[in-house]
């Protein structure tokens, strides 16, 4: 199983920012077909919790499952893409407006919720957006090799605000 | 019909201009013709104008369903260049570049033709090294062609930014000096006014709506003014070419598409040559009235609306602040879209049809505009002959049958890829 | 009394702004425009046309003004072609006239009036065709006479933000109408958007949005809003936001435009819409002039004229060119009926008017003509409804008499049009044109210097159609889009043709309702933003230790690492020779990795592959190749498998995104039944490929639990480890010939790995190596890629791969082999080339003749695909796809290049130049 | 098993059909998040060896292109990565509403 704590980020040699907050600690694993051991989400565009594993519904048959602590073990086949991913923690009111910059998706708070999530598009980057139960924070996913360009442009678009 | 000259325009000056001639009479279809044109862009006005001027027919008509030149070619970049690589569309579109030429004084009518060159950008030395096969490509054929380093292109487009820190940075570019630009609406006046003075009646707001055939081949037209009869019937409705082929029952390898295009507000002459970005796509260029004229990419789905969405718009603009960032502050003016047949291999259609007496031009993509006087003199050669001339044997529909298709970009049967 | 009237207003005459127009310096106030500023102070001309450089003033006072156009600012912030009446003003303001040389006032071009007859519309089709290489001369001149404003030359420092949105219900225009919309639909509890160009009232609980202009509507209810940010903003904050806004539902509330009136000489300064005399007065208390005269055709006249009035303006008359039984009667005001203007007076202003009655005809009875002195003419000529975001999304338009207009006729769902921009409202109105035989030009365009008679004369030369007239004129082709002059040239037009105007059409509206600054519509995709670049895990390290980039997609890939004073082609020369020698490790991260799991994974790999997959046995790869279903290859990689239903595949890296697709493609939609998920891995490894005879011992000098040795690890094994404590997997697969390994350890340790790899072979004199060494090595070993050798018009067999066709099964693509265009004679096939000589460079993109001169008709025998210099064989060899190629081994052939005037004669041989039997890369 | 899904059935929410494509899993999304992908009408010879020439030749070049309604393949490239069936009027771009069946 990988170290976590030694993985190099992405963001290696860039400064940090206050705002957006990159969670490298997490594991992630995409899962095909029944996973017996956590209970996925049926309903796309919705995340379940259970002690600290998040499942998001990504795809028919498929979820993603990301967790902060000990990496669960499960039966059926999966990809691991702990390494694959960049993901950055956002407070939900500031992700609201800096997505809007560039992301299509209706983040209204009337529309996304704590626990929704949804895949899309920012800078032509293929994003997954989880808003975080806890209501306060929204996380953002993007393919590890455009994890710096996203940064970049998310710091970018976090300038101006608020607005 | 009076002659178009500077002479001509004083004295009608000092007369109010009150004596002019229409450019082109307004018939009633006649019962039938020799042979029918379908389509009053510029395609099919050169076909006719040809087929008066070079095979002497002068029993035919052009049907066009609105007004002269209002498809594509009156909603097109006006990008004029013969730089193919293939040789089957390169001497095509090289014979085209020679009509051009000629083309004002031949149909007395200026269009307008500005021979300011065309420089494709290449980002990359991969991209350098295609230019630098389809350069010498055209070179073999004959036609000009140079490559441009960075130092070169910069001097060739001054306000170009060519730094290196950018995201795309400029490595050179492929140009072709007797590419250009002409005036698009009166290449389908001039071609008009051309073939009515030889006898074609040009026949606008006229439909065609069905096309009857017997077991000989085909012997008419079903239009919105009656059933018009024709021996010989060539279809040049760019866009629409698969629903008219269709009512002959011939099934094209065609698919309609929407291509857009945007123009800024006029300014002053800042560029001075048509300029293509090869990281994206994008192409610009300044026309004599001042507008910055700029085409790219497809919308990318089938469409007949004639006008496209946003993304796409956003997309020029993006290419073109890179290019020239210093033209950030101008505006766009307006935004149009045409209704485009994109073929499977990226290449036009011209010839025989499986059915006597139908020939079909179309399948032009991108790039019908700067063919229009090749197409015109190759199609009239093909319906007066029922041959295809050798320009444009490579062109045939047929090519799809046999696989033998002629495909510049390699991008295979998907045309939202061409 | 000056022209700024004491009190009323929107403006603040606490807040005093200075600003300069053509250098000198003025003073407005808070809350004016630059418009109202402009004619506070007196300044009545303002630019000049464009064809034939007339005075032109401020006709309009919002976004419907065709003349005022004047360049804002300096520098790189100079704007040029901005209407005047829509900038607000700020303090330090500077503008400029335009199209004019030397001066505003005196203008060179404008001796073009004096030979303007012989200049009508069009002329430039008629002449300049002869003697044909003078054009470039000719269009030299127009083109400098032509344009308007100048660009600027200086990058645009300021900032643009693009906005997505969503709302319930969106109001465009903040007039009466759309106000009560909007309070009406938020009251129903929505989530209500109020949008007008200007700055409207703001009701509870609406968004509302100033200097904001709904500019066009596309597809699935998305408006393009582009706000203009206030003169007061942040430093920092964006000059304008392009809004991308979802409604589910639209009220148009646009209003109306009013009409100008057509006579001689009716674009002089100081000629202007009344209800934009009665802006000024009502929002700026501005005086547009002292002495007014209105000429209408509708009773809006009456109530403007009282208001003007009581706004201080004196109105000497209203020229009413209906024939009316009754007049209104206005105190104080001579009232006319059935009378006309028919010509105006005056340089650089209005001195006076020309008035005449008119005939049973409607034309004016020059005899009975008679002066108005005045200052300020103000037209009114009815109102037309702003119809065009209603149109650009498929509503159709009617034309109603009574107001001589446009309006929405059908409906569009999810747009609602109310108020004055559906003819509500509106006065009756007659005819804009009353016919005069003065001599002066009667502009229909006051942008494009469009006059009645061009029009006239279109329609003589058969341009009848109204998008003809368009075209052939220019006529609403300005940069307002004839937003006051269409109808009028429809009118025209109609009377030309004596046609109804109803049946003369109507052309086209395209967005944008205003032109939108193309920064706006770039947004935030400028610099770096443009595109997005990807990293490998490695990326850092290469940056660090000096290595030259080439883009690869999205990617910057080390192209070479040169040495310290090392010339390019020294650096790659001595990486290639390195790894034959030696050893050498390259950054393969960006190749695509598909992860495949499921039952059914070996037989979708069969079907997808040319070569057969079944037999692929645990621990073992295999290399592929795709065809597309026209038999083109498509892409190649290798396949390795990891566990029974679990296989990793690779692809180019060009490639990663499309065979992604085709894939998923095959199996969503042409064999749904087969049970295969797709995951893209690419991001999760980072791959090092370690060739080179030393690439064992480099391996054995790692701290890993893995067996390098031939036995442990054969060629085309694969072996999962660690190495330093770092989980990995060892993949014995070669694209150069050499003995090579793949490393891949998860991204996050990628550069770890790396490092270690170095270092294990510091002894052994590793190196890094480049994109240009890996293209030396891989032509030196006749490795064909997608690209250069098959460029999406080569098959198989053209490859040289016949051999891998798989003849037991069925594959993408197969069929396409037997049809007649992919029989093997006469198509390109791909060999190697070698310079006669033994040492002249071959030219990259050249194409083969078989003779040493070009004559045109030379019929070609193939092109070069890839050139390079071999190190290893020390001299130049090439790849090349030439006709029956593999037919003319041994053969001289010339490879020409006429752009830079080279022909090398070569000589076909077989493409793989090193070590064919591939002794090495199982050793 | 994974399967194309039959027609779409566009939204009349609000009055308001639109060329948002719904994707039947994600929901409402921007085109932006789509790639096209051809005719879907369009099917490969089960057995591509049996296919004669003509056949063949019609499946891999030949499109009805018809102005008006039109079947076409979609896919949810920066979402769930189906590939959708979409019925939409290639005249005005509406998707259309169909019954569901
Ligand atoms: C935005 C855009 C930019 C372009 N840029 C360039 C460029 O820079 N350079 C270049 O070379 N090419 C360019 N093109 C392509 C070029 O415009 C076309 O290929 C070319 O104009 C086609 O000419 P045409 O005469 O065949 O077609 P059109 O001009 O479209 O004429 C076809 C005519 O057929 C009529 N018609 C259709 N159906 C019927 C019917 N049933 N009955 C009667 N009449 C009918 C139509 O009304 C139309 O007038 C561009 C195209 C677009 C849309
Ligand atoms: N006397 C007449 O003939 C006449 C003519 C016109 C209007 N009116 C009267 O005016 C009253 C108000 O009419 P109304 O509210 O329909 O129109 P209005 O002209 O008062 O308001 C329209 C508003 O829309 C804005 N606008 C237009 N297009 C826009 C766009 N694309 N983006 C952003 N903003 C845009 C304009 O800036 C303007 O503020 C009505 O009661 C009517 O009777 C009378
Ligand atoms: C080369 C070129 C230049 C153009 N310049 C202008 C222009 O200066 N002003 C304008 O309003 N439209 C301009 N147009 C666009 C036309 O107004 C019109 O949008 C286009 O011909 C498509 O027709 P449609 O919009 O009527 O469908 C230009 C079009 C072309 C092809
Ligand atoms: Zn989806």
């Amino acid at each position: 199983m990988p170290d976590t704590s030694q993985r190099r980020s992405a963001l290696a040699g860039t400064a940090a920012g206050d705002l957006i907050q990159e969670r490298a600690d997490l594991w992630i694993k995409r899962v095909y077909g029944d996973v017996a051991e956590i209970e996925p989400p049926r309903q796309p565009n919705r995340a379940t919790a259970n002690n600290g594993v998040h499942a998001l519904w990504v795809a028919p048959g498929e979820w993603l499952l990301v967790g902060e602590g000990e990496e669960i073990q499960i039966e059926a086949a999966s990809s691991d893409l702990s390494h694959g991913r960049t993901v950055f923690r956002i407070p939900a009111n500031a992700a609201r407006q800096i997505l809007a910059k560039g992301c299509p998706l209706d983040l209204r708070e009337t529309e996304f919720r704590p626990g929704h999530c949804a895949q899309s598009v920012l800078a032509a980057v293929t994003i997954l957006v989880h808003y975080l139960d806890d209501g306060e924070y929204m996380d953002i996913h993007v393919a590890r090799s455009y994890g710096r360009f996203i940064h970049d442009w998310l710091k970018d678009a976090a300038l101006t605000l608020p607005e | 019909m009076s002659r178009y000259s500077l002479a001509s325009l004083v004295r009608h000056g000092l007369t109010g201009h009150r004596d002019w001639q229409p450019a082109w009479r307004d018939p009633e279809p006649k019962a039938s013709y020799d042979a029918v044109i379908v389509g009053g862009g510029g395609h099919g006005l050169a076909s006719a104008y040809y087929l008066a001027k070079n095979h002497g027919l002068n029993n035919i008509a052009v049907l066009e369903k609105g007004w002269l030149g209002g498809g594509n070619t009156g909603r097109n970049t006006t990008i004029v260049r013969s730089n193919y690589m293939l040789d089957g569309n390169a001497k095509f579109y090289e014979h085209g570049m020679k009509l051009w030429e000629g083309l004002s004084r031949d149909l007395n009518f200026n269009v307008m033709f500005s021979q300011r060159g065309v420089l494709n950008l290449a980002h990359s030395k991969g991209q350098l090294e295609t230019f630098r096969r389809r350069g010498n490509a055209m070179r073999l054929n004959g036609i000009d062609a140079e490559l441009l380093n960075r130092d070169q292109a910069a001097a060739f487009v001054p306000g170009m930014d060519v730094s290196r820190n950018v995201r795309f940075p400029v490595e050179g570019g492929l140009l072709q000096r007797r590419g250009g630009t002409a005036r698009h609406d009166a290449v389908a006046w001039g071609y008009a006014r051309g073939a009515d003075q030889r006898g074609v009646d040009i026949i606008q707001n006229c439909e065609v709506t069905g096309i009857r055939r017997d077991q000989h081949g085909v012997t008419g037209l079903e239009t919105n003014r009656g059933f018009i009869g024709a021996k010989k019937i060539g279809l040049a409705v760019a866009g629409h070419s698969t629903q008219l082929a269709a009512m002959a029952g011939v099934r094209l390898p065609i698919e309609s598409h929407v291509l857009q295009a945007v123009v800024s507000e006029p300014v002053k002459p800042v560029l001075d040559t048509v300029v293509t970005f090869g990281a994206a796509h994008l192409y610009v260029s300044q026309s004599d009235k001042g507008e910055l004229v700029m085409g790219g990419d497809i919308d990318g789905y089938n469409s007949f609306a004639q006008r496209g969405n946003l993304p796409v718009i956003e997309h020029f603009a993006a290419c073109l602040v890179a290019l020239f960032p210093q033209y950030s502050r101008l505006r766009i003016l307006r935004n149009w879209g045409g209704i485009m047949d994109m073929t499977m291999d990226g290449s036009p259609i011209i010839g025989t049809t499986p059915v006597p007496g139908l020939f079909l031009n179309g399948g032009w993509c991108y790039g019908g505009f700067k063919a229009t006087p090749a197409s015109g003199w190759v199609f009239a050669h093909t319906i007066a002959t029922g041959q295809p001339h050798a320009l444009n044997a490579e062109l045939s529909l047929d090519r799809f049958h046999t696989g033998r298709v002629l495909d510049e970009k390699g991008a295979g049967p998907y045309p939202w890829q061409h | 009394m000056s022209l700024r009237l004491p009190t009323g207003g929107r403006i603040d005459r606490n807040r005093t702004l200075t600003f300069r127009f053509d250098g000198r310096t003025y003073h407005g106030y808070h809350g004016d425009t630059l418009a109202s500023a402009l004619l506070a102070n007196g300044v009545k001309v303002v630019g000049r046309s464009f064809k034939y450089h007339r005075p032109r003033g401020i006709f309009g006072a919002g976004s419907e003004d065709p003349s005022a156009l004047v360049r804002l600012g300096d520098g790189a912030r100079a704007e040029p072609n901005t209407r005047a009446t829509q900038v607000e003003l700020y303090d330090g303001l500077v503008a400029y006239s335009q199209n004019n040389w030397p001066s505003l006032k005196w203008d060179i071009s404008a001796a073009l009036g004096l030979l303007s007859r012989f200049l009508p519309a069009g002329f430039y089709y008629k002449t300049f065709k002869w003697p044909g290489k003078f054009w470039p001369y000719y269009e030299h001149i127009i083109r400098h006479m032509a344009g308007m404003g100048e660009a600027p030359t200086d990058r645009d420092p300021d900032r643009y933000e693009k906005r997505h949105a969503h709302c319930d219900v969106l109001v465009i225009g903040g007039g009466a109408t759309g106000l009560s919309a909007a309070k009406d639909a938020a009251a129903e509890g929505n989530d209500v958007w109020l949008v007008d160009e200007g700055i409207p009232e703001a009701p509870a609980n609406v968004t509302v949005m100033a200097r904001t202009t709904a500019f066009g509507k596309y597809d699935d209810g998305l408006y393009g809003l582009l706000q203009q940010s206030s003169s007061d903003q942040a430093a920092n904050a964006p000059r304008q936001i392009l809004w991308l806004l979802r409604a589910k539902r639209v009220v148009l509330a646009s209003g109306a435009i009013e009409r100008p009136l057509v006579f001689a000489n009716n674009d002089r300064p100081g000629i202007m819409l009344t209800s934009a005399a009665l802006r000024y007065l009502d929002s700026f208390a501005v005086r547009a002039g002292r002495r007014a005269v209105i000429v209408t055709n509708n009773d809006s006249a009456y109530e403007a004229a009282r208001k003007l009035i009581d706004g201080g303006i004196e109105v000497a008359a209203i020229i009413d060119q209906r024939h009316m039984a009754e007049r209104h009667e206005i105190a104080g005001c001579e009232v006319l009926n059935n009378h006309a203007v028919i010509d105006t007076a005056g340089r650089g202003g209005l001195r006076h008017v020309t008035i005449a009655p008119l005939d049973v005809n409607g034309d004016a009875v020059p005899q009975a003509e008679r002066r108005i002195d005045c200052d300020l003419l103000c037209l009114s000529g009815g109102f037309t409804p702003s119809v065009h975001l209603y149109s650009q999304a498929g509503g159709k338009l009617a034309f109603r008499d009574d107001i001589q207009s446009l309006v929405p006729d059908t409906d569009v769902p999810g747009l609602e049009v109310v108020g004055a921009a559906n003819g509500d409202d509106i006065a009756q109105a007659s005819a804009a044109i009353a016919l005069s035989h003065a001599p002066g030009k009667q502009f229909i365009d006051l942008q494009n210097d469009v006059t009645a008679a061009d029009v006239a004369l279109a329609a003589r030369e058969g341009y009848r159609s109204v998008e003809h007239l368009k075209r052939y004129t220019t006529l609403g082709m300005g940069t307002d889009q004839g937003k006051t002059a269409n109808l009028n040239g429809i009118a025209v037009l109609g009377r030309a043709l004596d046609k109804p105007m109803a049946d003369v059409g109507v052309t086209t509206y395209r967005p944008p309702y205003t032109p939108v600054t193309i920064g706006a519509f770039a947004g935030r995709d400028v610099g770096a933003f443009l595109a997005p670049t990807r990293r490998t895990p490695m990326q850092e390290w290469h940056e660090d230790n000096g290595a030259v980039f080439v883009p690869a997609g999205m990617w910057r890939r080390p192209h070479y690492y040169p040495s310290p004073g090392e010339s390019p082609s020294d650096a790659v020369s001595r990486e290639a020779r390195m790894v034959r020698q030696g050893v050498g490790i390259v950054d393969v991260s960006t190749l695509g990795r598909i992860d495949l799991h499921g039952p059914d994974t070996a037989e979708f790999l069969n079907r997808v592959y040319i070569n057969g997959f079944k037999t692929l046995a645990i621990g073992m790869c295999r290399y592929g190749v795709m065809l597309r279903d026209d038999g083109m290859i498509f892409d190649d990689g290798t396949v390795a498998r990891m566990d029974e239903e679990h296989y990793i595949m690779t692809t180019t890296t060009a490639n990663a995104g499309p065979v992604m697709a085709h894939l998923e493609h095959y199996l969503q939609v042409v064999w749904p039944e087969l049970d295969v998920h797709l995951t893209s891995i690419t991001d999760q490894w980072a791959v090092t490929a370690v060739a080179g005879p030393r690439a064992r011992q480099l391996l054995e000098n790692l701290d890993s639990d893995m067996e390098f040795a031939n036995q442990a690890l054969p060629f085309m094994g694969w072996r999962a480890g660690q190495i330093g404590g770092i989980p990995a997997q060892v993949y014995r697969i070669s694209f150069s010939g050499e003995l090579a390994y793949e490393v891949a350890v998860p991204a996050g340790h990628g550069q770890a790995c790396w490092e270690m790899l170095l270092a294990a072979g510091k002894a052994l004199d590793v190196i890094p190596y480049g994109t240009e060494a890996l293209t030396t090595l891989r032509v030196e070993k006749g490795h064909f890629v997608m690209g250069p050798e098959a460029d999406g018009r080569a098959s198989a067999d053209d490859i040289g791969l016949s051999g891998m066709l798989s003849k037991r099964k069925d594959f993408i693509g197969r069929r396409s082999l037997r049809l007649p265009a992919l029989a093997p004679e006469g198509r390109l096939n791909l060999v190697g080339l070698l310079p006669v000589d033994g040492k002249t460079a071959i030219p990259p993109g050249a194409l083969i003749l078989d003779r040493a001169t070009a004559a045109p008709e030379a019929e070609k025998a193939g092109h070069v695909a890839t050139a390079v210099f071999s190190p290893n064989l020390d001299q130049p060899i090439a790849t090349a796809m030439v006709i029956n190629g593999r037919g003319r081994l041994g053969a001289q052939l010339w490879a020409h290049s006429p752009l830079d005037n080279r022909i090398v004669p070569v000589e076909v041989v077989h493409p793989v130049f090193i070590d064919p039997k591939g002794e090495r890369l199982r050793a | 098993m994974k399967k194309v899904p039959g027609p779409i059935h566009g939204s009349t929410e609000g009055n308001n059909v639109m060329l948002l494509i719904p994707c039947p899993h994600c929901g409402l999304r921007d085109q932006t998040e789509f790639s096209y992908c051809g005719d879907a009408t369009v099917t490969r010879p089960a057995t591509p060896e049996d296919a004669d020439d003509a056949a063949w030749i019609e499946y891999l070049y030949m499109r009805d292109n018809p102005k008006g309604p039109h079947d076409e393949l979609w896919q949810h490239v920066h979402g769930c990565r189906q590939l959708l069936r979409v019925g939409r009027d290639v005249t005005n771009h509406e998707i259309k509403a169909e019954d569901p069946s």
